[in-house]
């Protein structure tokens, strides 16, 4: 394809226009009037909040919903896909967040199920297996393809996931959240191909919560907020702070965080020495996941662990939460040697953990918000020390106020529930419980900005209110805003400990690539 | 090698321990006409469980395959003994018929996103009730090509025979493992026994694919009830009472995994091989009750489990993970 | 007008329609179906024979609910009703004078704790192992009865002692005896789940195991209890099974029984995913398969005929529980409005 | 002359003791019998009592096979035995066809076969050698037979009043279900005022008879008689009459086949009047046959049991005596 000329029509007429799209689900209105344009040979990011309709676009792009109203045109043809198949035929594929293959198939099948090569009316493997180096080539990947995918890292996964699609002669790429689960240099790997990809006249959706990256990839941003269309803009043109602006619907002075790290940062100087020890953990280690280390946390503390994805931090959770059994070293709490060889008694001992998964280890879908808030505590008092329906609703009622959680009413099913509110949920368990040590892993992750300002509130608040916590996050700006010190991981190894003024992203960059 | 073929291996050396075992204790064991009897005696067996194969790699279940090979010996012989009908047409009807039950149990399971669990078990009452509907009686197959086809021996190496039936089995297994292997389809049924979500989201024909799937068992079942009325000469509404676990036990024997995504029809043959090799010990040991058979299938499922877990526990554990964490309740929600 | 929206919305009202259905053809169809009378002592009649022989099935579907609920499945009932026969039998022993060889009390609590012991098995087969719940349980299913059969030396023993009679022939206060051990049976289960925290724990593993136990709940131990339990049901069971016709046949006691009580639990409501479950739904759906049988032999058919009505029961239902083909029907039916 | 004379006959001598001592030394046998299954108590005690003779004579080894109700299980039995080259094969049929093909391969192995109870289908007929059991029809005769002459002897029978007669039927489709229902109709043909008024199965087993007999009572009491075509379903039965108000026994009439001893029981007790012998005890009869055939004599074509009746007046001498 001639990119030039590509480039030329898309100045004049979209590839793609959604018009007016509704949407609407019982007792929810997920989009209203949202109008999108996408040109061929551009990259378009859809931003704004979890709940701003941003996934719901896109399901009803791809065929997975279907519109109440509103009118789709592919060069200028009206089309309504009914299933991701038919999206497909139409040229439409989608990288979802979550990476959607089968991991026991090989890679190389991963590529191509669907439309393997056949000859003489039998899939022919050599062919199938050599093309899927080839494609694999091309985002300078190099892995036996005949393996089963669940071999592979995630990252290795996601990598193939986007060859996949790439692969389908595709006129409109979809990529959702591609980026959640790659390190800088995968990123930027990936990056590279976007961009040849878009210079060869592909139109190319991004979605990501990443704002550094969107100003890196993209050239045009459409602003949803609350289902509604706020805007379409060209990147260059629109700032970030406006961004920002825009997506929360919020005037830029109500910004707080840019002052609380250096607040952090001061107050962690002063917390200093006469704080008593909340949890004390000695060469723990586990072979083949972590390699022995040892950390403390005193009252009022926010230990960050700061890491590329992989180095052990959520390993490190694990482990102190008894997730994984240690098979060296030893946890003290409160000064008191403690065995933890199970969620149960890490629990009991006062620790709470907040999964990064929180959909498979977090939430219970089905049951309500209330149950949702109320089974850990339960389970601390044991099975048949029942707490009474009507004094389970004041705990639910209360924690749904005091962390803003948005639910219709403290019966609603969990499930229903946007990302960003099931991890407040998660938090309200635990917050149930009164722990005295809190470990978040990602609890920021996949969640939009107001939300991640919410939590990050919420952590300062409980640690001046005397709660330790171990806070860990893969934006090292955010650890930063939110530590008191930083622990810095690095292939399943901690390298290093920094506080107070030690404690900056460069700082935390220049470790891991020096240190070892 | 790879680990993946490592259940099938495990189930090789547990065939030739066990005849190696029982040829060093018997006299008469270590025959090729004993060899040979373990296809002619379990033919029947395998269609079923080249069925079974499919399903259970799709991460469901079939359990009304007994019932449906009850009912296609019922209607073949009826059509035989009471229509007069010819083979000619006796055949294809009674392996439509199977199909279309195959067929309508799939729609239900697919479309209304019921349990495969559950439909299946009312596809066992139904198909065992209609062949009550046919005949409460046995119903004897005079017919001559079906003689023809019980009595005929196809001579191998020296004395040594077998029956049509083994043939039509070979075949059928060789079928099932192109398509398992060389067809869109087959893979497609393994992609979704890995991750159905996923495999709607990569465009796949989900839907087609696993109404196809039951539509198939449904077939195999059907052809094994035909292969069995070669068998037997009979139609009887009990013929393949409890025969589903048989062939879940077979498939299971054979290194496929319950959960789906995992799993090949050459390990299913060794499975009817050592299902039918451990009735022939038993037999010829001469003096455990029949029970035992139980235990020791029983037993042998649940050392396979165990071995699974023992042997795949790399790969399959972080697959078992993977995919909890990709579709948490995919089933549930969807 | 509220509580109907509360009702039509909750998961009881699909059984109860299909038994109300049930019985309202029976009422056009079987003379003297709802006729109850008062025979010396006791009532008798078709409605009274529903409940009593029911029975079985319904402890059997009180443990299998639980263990549905975990997202499990439990098809080792029926041989384990099998093995709660045999052991109950033998120690009771086929004495002609009625004189049991040990105690009735002993006999019925060591049969209870056989199966308690078996339900153990599949518990740490299914949460300490980790095997899959149809697998776990298929290895009991196909050895109990083999055990059944050793335990009672593959013979049909008959028993005489009058006490235990009582259990599956007795009546009390004019009620089938067996009722009110099904009622005890779900009123302790309905307070132990639902007034403690067991209910919740139970229907939280279901959902989301790996979340339960990071949420510092014994996961593991939930499971294990729950299969234990459906044990003990299964014993129960069989020790009325056992009395109903006073004697233990490992062939034929509690087959099938396992197919029967599953049904029933999904009838009622209760889904095979896990999650909530119903547990006056899965008497629901237990008297449901029990009127069928009985409306079959009522009306002289051959009794296996009746598994093609209990097939299409069973797809009726499973059709209006799922929400797709309720959806697809009230589209049907919206469009049809739409063009008159 | 006489020297050779007299080494001939000490070799003659020698030869002769030696042959006879051959023949009196018969050689061992190796024995197949493939049986149905243990559904229920006759079966076992079936079972039991020919594996319990073959143990008694030392020159047998039985090699037994239960084929769990299963027909396909049996076929691999019979073929295994062929392949483990036993001398002779004794054999209960499931259901009648479908055997010919194994049979024939028996036959080219030059193996015997003799059934025990349950005979193959007419065609195959010839691949056997003989059928020794019981015969399910007369069983029926029997019953009907005992039944007349009972209404006479208590004077219930004018032959113009209705005799209520409910039947449970076995396992439907079965040999003994088919035959005992066909020999009792047999006899019912001379009876004008006798009517079946209900007959359903109750699938041979004790729980499923009872749960018949209530539904039988539900919708008519008027029961005059019960022909049970086991002793179970009629032990099943028993239950659910008491339940019903009604005395086992007095009001209505009990026969059963089989003569198990929970009926011996039920007899003795009074709340069962009759039950047709049908003898499991087949041992002994099969290791003789097996003798014959390996001393070369010819089998007769059919070796039929010798079988009693009992009612009130001898069950409680006999009860004692049952082994099963």
């Amino acid at each position: 394809m001639a990119g030039e000329e590509a480039w030329g029509m898309s100045e004049s007429t979209p590839i793609l226009e959604m018009r007016k799209i509704n949407k609407h689900f019982p007792g929810v209105k997920a989009l209203s009037d949202v109008d999108f344009r996408l040109f061929p040979g551009e990259v378009h990011a859809i931003m704004g909040q979890n709940g701003a309709g941003k996934s719901t676009l896109v399901k009803v792009l791809t065929g997975v919903y279907k519109q109440d109203s509103g009118e789709m045109l592919l060069e200028d043809r009206p089309i309504r896909p009914d299933s991701p198949l038919a999206a497909q035929k139409l040229g439409i594929s989608t990288v979802y967040q979550e990476i959607n293959l089968c991991p026991n198939l090989s890679v190389a099948e991963n590529i191509f199920v669907g439309r393997q090569p056949l000859s003489l009316g039998r899939i022919d493997w050599g062919q199938l297996n050599r093309r899927a180096v080839e494609a694999l080539k091309r985002l300078n990947v190099s892995v036996d393809v005949t393996q089963m995918l669940s071999s592979y890292s995630i990252a290795i996964q996601q990598m193939v996931a986007i060859v996949r699609v790439l692969d389908v002669s595709s006129r409109i790429l979809i990529l959702d959240e591609p980026t959640s689960s790659l390190d800088e240099a995968e990123v930027e790997q990936l990056f590279k191909v976007i961009r040849k990809l878009r210079d060869d006249g592909l139109a190319i959706l991004f979605i990501t919560h990443f704002l550094d990256q969107t100003y890196r990839i993209s050239d045009r941003i459409t602003i949803l907020k609350n289902g509604e269309f706020v805007g379409e803009y060209r990147t260059e043109t629109l700032p970030k702070l406006d961004l920002i602006a825009r997506m929360l619907g919020k005037e830029l002075s109500e910004f707080s965080f840019a002052m609380a790290g250096e607040d952090r940062k001061k107050e962690s100087q002063k917390a200093g020495q006469d704080a008593r020890s909340l949890l004390a953990v000695k060469d723990l280690g586990l072979r083949g996941a972590i390699a022995p280390f040892s950390l403390s946390l005193d009252e009022g503390d926010v230990l960050g662990l700061a890491g590329l994805l992989g180095s052990g931090r959520t390993e490190m959770a694990r482990l102190i939460f008894g997730i994984d059994s240690a098979n060296q070293g030893e946890i003290l709490v409160k000064g008191r040697k403690t065995n933890i060889k199970a969620p149960r008694s890490a629990m009991l001992a006062g620790m709470g953990f907040c999964s990064e998964d929180r959909k498979s280890e977090g939430i219970f879908a089905e049951l309500t918000v209330r149950e949702n808030i109320v089974l850990a505590l339960q389970g601390r008092k044991g099975t048949f020390r029942y707490i009474p329906k009507k004094k389970q609703l004041e705990i639910a009622d209360e924690l749904i106020k005091s962390l803003a959680i948005k639910t219709p009413g403290a019966n609603n099913e969990a499930g229903q529930l946007s990302g960003g509110n099931q991890q407040k949920l998660m938090l309200a368990r635990w917050l149930a419980t009164n722990p005295i040590i809190l470990i978040l892993d990602e609890p920021t992750r996949g969640i939009d900005v107001g939300a991640k300002l919410e939590i990050m509130e919420l952590i300062l608040n409980l640690s001046r209110q005397g709660m330790g916590v171990i806070f860990i996050s893969s934006e090292f700006e955010e650890v930063i805003r939110c530590s008191t010190r930083v622990a810095v991981l690095k292939d399943k190894v901690k390298i290093a400990e920094l506080s107070g003024e030690q404690m900056s992203e460069s700082n935390i960059m220049h470790t891991i690539a020096g240190g070892r | 090698m790879k680990a993946r073929n490592l259940p099938i291996l495990v189930t090789l050396a547990l065939f030739l321990i066990m005849f190696g075992g029982g040829s060093l204790a018997f006299i008469g064991f270590f025959s090729v006409q004993n060899f040979l009897n373990l296809f002619i005696d379990n033919s029947y067996l395998l269609i079923l469980a080249v069925g079974m194969t499919f399903v259970i790699v799709s991460g469901g279940i079939d359990l009304s395959v007994g019932s449906v090979l009850a009912l296609s010996t019922m209607v073949s012989s009826s059509l035989l003994a009471k229509s007069h009908l010819s083979p000619v047409l006796v055949i294809p009807i009674v392996l439509a018929m199977g199909t279309a039950l195959g067929l309508f149990m799939g729609y239900l399971i697919q479309t209304f996103n019921l349990p495969p669990f559950i439909i299946t078990l009312a596809g066992l009452y139904l198909a065992r009730g209609l062949c009550y509907v046919v005949s409460i009686d046995t119903i004897a197959i005079t017919n001559e090509f079906w003689k023809g086809a019980a009595h005929a021996t196809v001579n191998l190496i020296g004395n040594n025979f077998v029956s049509p039936s083994v043939f039509i089995a070979v075949a059928v297994v060789l079928a099932g493992l192109f398509v398992m292997r060389y067809t869109r389809f087959g893979r497609n049924v393994y992609a979704i026994g890995g991750n159905e979500q996923s495999a709607v989201l990569m465009g796949l024909p989900v839907n087609h694919t696993k109404i196809a799937i039951y539509a198939l068992s449904g077939f195999c079942s059907a052809l094994a009830g035909i292969v069995f009325t070669f068998y037997t000469l009979s139609g009887y509404a009990l013929h393949g009472k409890g025969m589903e676990l048989d062939a879940i036990a077979t498939v299971v024997i054979g290194g496929t995994l319950l959960t789906g995504g995992v799993g090949n029809l050459l390990g299913t043959v060794l499975g009817g091989l050592v299902y039918g090799i451990i009735q022939v010990l038993i037999v010829f040991q001469g003096t455990l009750n029949s029970w035992w058979t139980r235990i020791v299938i029983g037993f042998l499922v649940f050392v396979f489990c165990l071995l699974q877990r023992i042997f795949e526990t790399g790969k399959s554990a972080a697959l078992a993970r993977e995919r909890a964490k990709q579709a948490p309740k995919a089933q549930a929600s969807s | 007008m509220l509580a109907w929206k509360r009702l039509s919305r909750s998961k009881i009202i699909w059984p109860l329609i299909t038994l109300g259905i049930l019985m309202l053809f029976n009422l056009f169809f079987t003379p003297n179906f709802f006729r109850i009378e008062m025979l010396e002592g006791h009532l008798f009649g078709n409605l009274i024979d529903i409940l009593k022989n029911g029975a079985p099935i319904m402890i059997l579907a009180i443990g299998l609910t639980l263990v549905i609920a975990t997202h499990g499945i439990d098809i080792s009932v029926g041989s384990v009703v099998a093995i709660s026969a045999g052991v109950v039998a033998m120690l009771i022993g086929g004495d002609l004078a009625g004189n049991p060889k040990y105690p009735i009390a002993f006999a019925m609590g060591a049969a209870l704790v056989a199966c308690i012991a078996a339900g153990m098995w599949n518990g740490m087969l299914v949460s300490w192992i980790g095997m899959q719940p149809i697998i776990a349980t298929l290895i009991l299913f196909v050895a109990g009865r083999g055990i059944a059969m050793v335990t009672t030396n593959a013979m049909v023993i008959w028993l005489y002692a009058k006490p235990f009679a009582l259990l599956g022939q007795g009546y009390l206060f004019g009620l089938p005896f067996s009722l009110y051990i099904v009622a005890f049976l779900l009123l302790a289960t309905y307070l132990v789940t639902r007034r403690t925290a067991v209910g919740m724990f139970i229907e939280a593993v279901g959902i989301n195991p790996k979340a339960t136990r990071f949420a510092g709940i014994n996961a593991r131990g939930i499971l294990f209890w729950c299969y234990a339990f459906s044990g003990l049901c299964a014993g129960v069971s069989g020790l009325v099974v056992c009395s109903t016709v006073m004697s233990a046949d490992g062939n034929n006691a509690g087959n099938l029984a396992e197919l029967d009580a599953i049904l029933a639990v999904v009838l009622g409501g209760t889904s095979l995913n896990g999650g909530r479950f119903f547990l006056l739904g899965s008497m629901v759906g237990a008297l449901i398969i029990q009127t069928l049988t009985t409306t079959i032999y009522a009306f002289n058919v051959a009794p296996e005929i009746a598994q093609v009505v209990k097939a299409l029961v069973v797809y009726a239902v499973s059709l209006l529980q799922s929400e797709t083909f309720r959806a697809r029907v009230a589209g049907m039916f919206a469009r049809r409005e739409v063009a008159a | 002359m006489k020297k050779w004379g007299k080494i001939f006959a000490l070799v003659a001598a020698v030869l002769l003791v030696l042959s006879v001592a051959a023949f009196a030394q018969p050689k061992h046998w190796v024995v197949g019998f493939s049986q149905i299954g243990s559904e229920r108590e006759w079966r076992t005690a079936d079972t039991i009592s020919v594996q319990n003779a073959f143990l008694e004579d030392p020159t047998f080894t039985l090699i037994y096979s239960d084929a769990q109700q299963r027909q396909e299980n049996q076929i691999k039995a019979i073929r295994s035995f062929i392949a483990r080259r036993v001398n002779a094969i004794l054999f209960t049929a499931l259901v009648e066809t479908g055997y010919g093909p194994v049979l024939q391969e028996a036959k080219r192995a030059g193996i015997p076969v003799v059934m025990i109870d349950r005979d193959v289908a007419k065609e195959d007929r010839g691949l056997r050698l003989t059928i020794m059991g019981s015969d399910f029809i007369k069983e029926g005769e029997k019953a009907g037979e005992w039944l007349a002459d009972y209404l006479k002897k208590k004077g219930l029978d004018d032959g113009k009043k209705a005799i209520n007669i409910v039947e449970l039927q076995g396992t439907t489709g079965s040999a003994p279900a088919i035959e005992r229902k066909t020999g009792f109709a047999n006899v019912l043909k001379s009876h004008a005022n006798w009517k079946i008024t209900r007959s359903q199965t109750g699938n041979f087993t004790s729980s499923e008879g009872k749960q018949v007999m209530e539904a039988f009572l539900k919708a008519d009491k008027n029961i005059d008689v019960l022909y049970a075509h086991n002793d179970q379903m009629a032990l099943g039965a028993i239950q659910a009459i008491k339940e019903a108000g009604l005395k086992p026994g007095k009001d209505i009439i009990i026969v059963g086949v089989d003569a198990v001893k929970g009926a011996f029981e039920a007899m003795v007790a009074g709340e069962m009047n009759a039950s047709i012998e049908c003898s499991p005890l087949l041992g002994p009869q099969a290791v003789l046959a097996m003798r014959d055939l390996r001393d070369g004599k010819k089998l007769p074509a059919r070796i039929y049991t010798i079988e009693g009746i009992f009612d009130e007046t001898n069950a409680a001498e006999a009860l004692p005596t049952r082994q099963y």
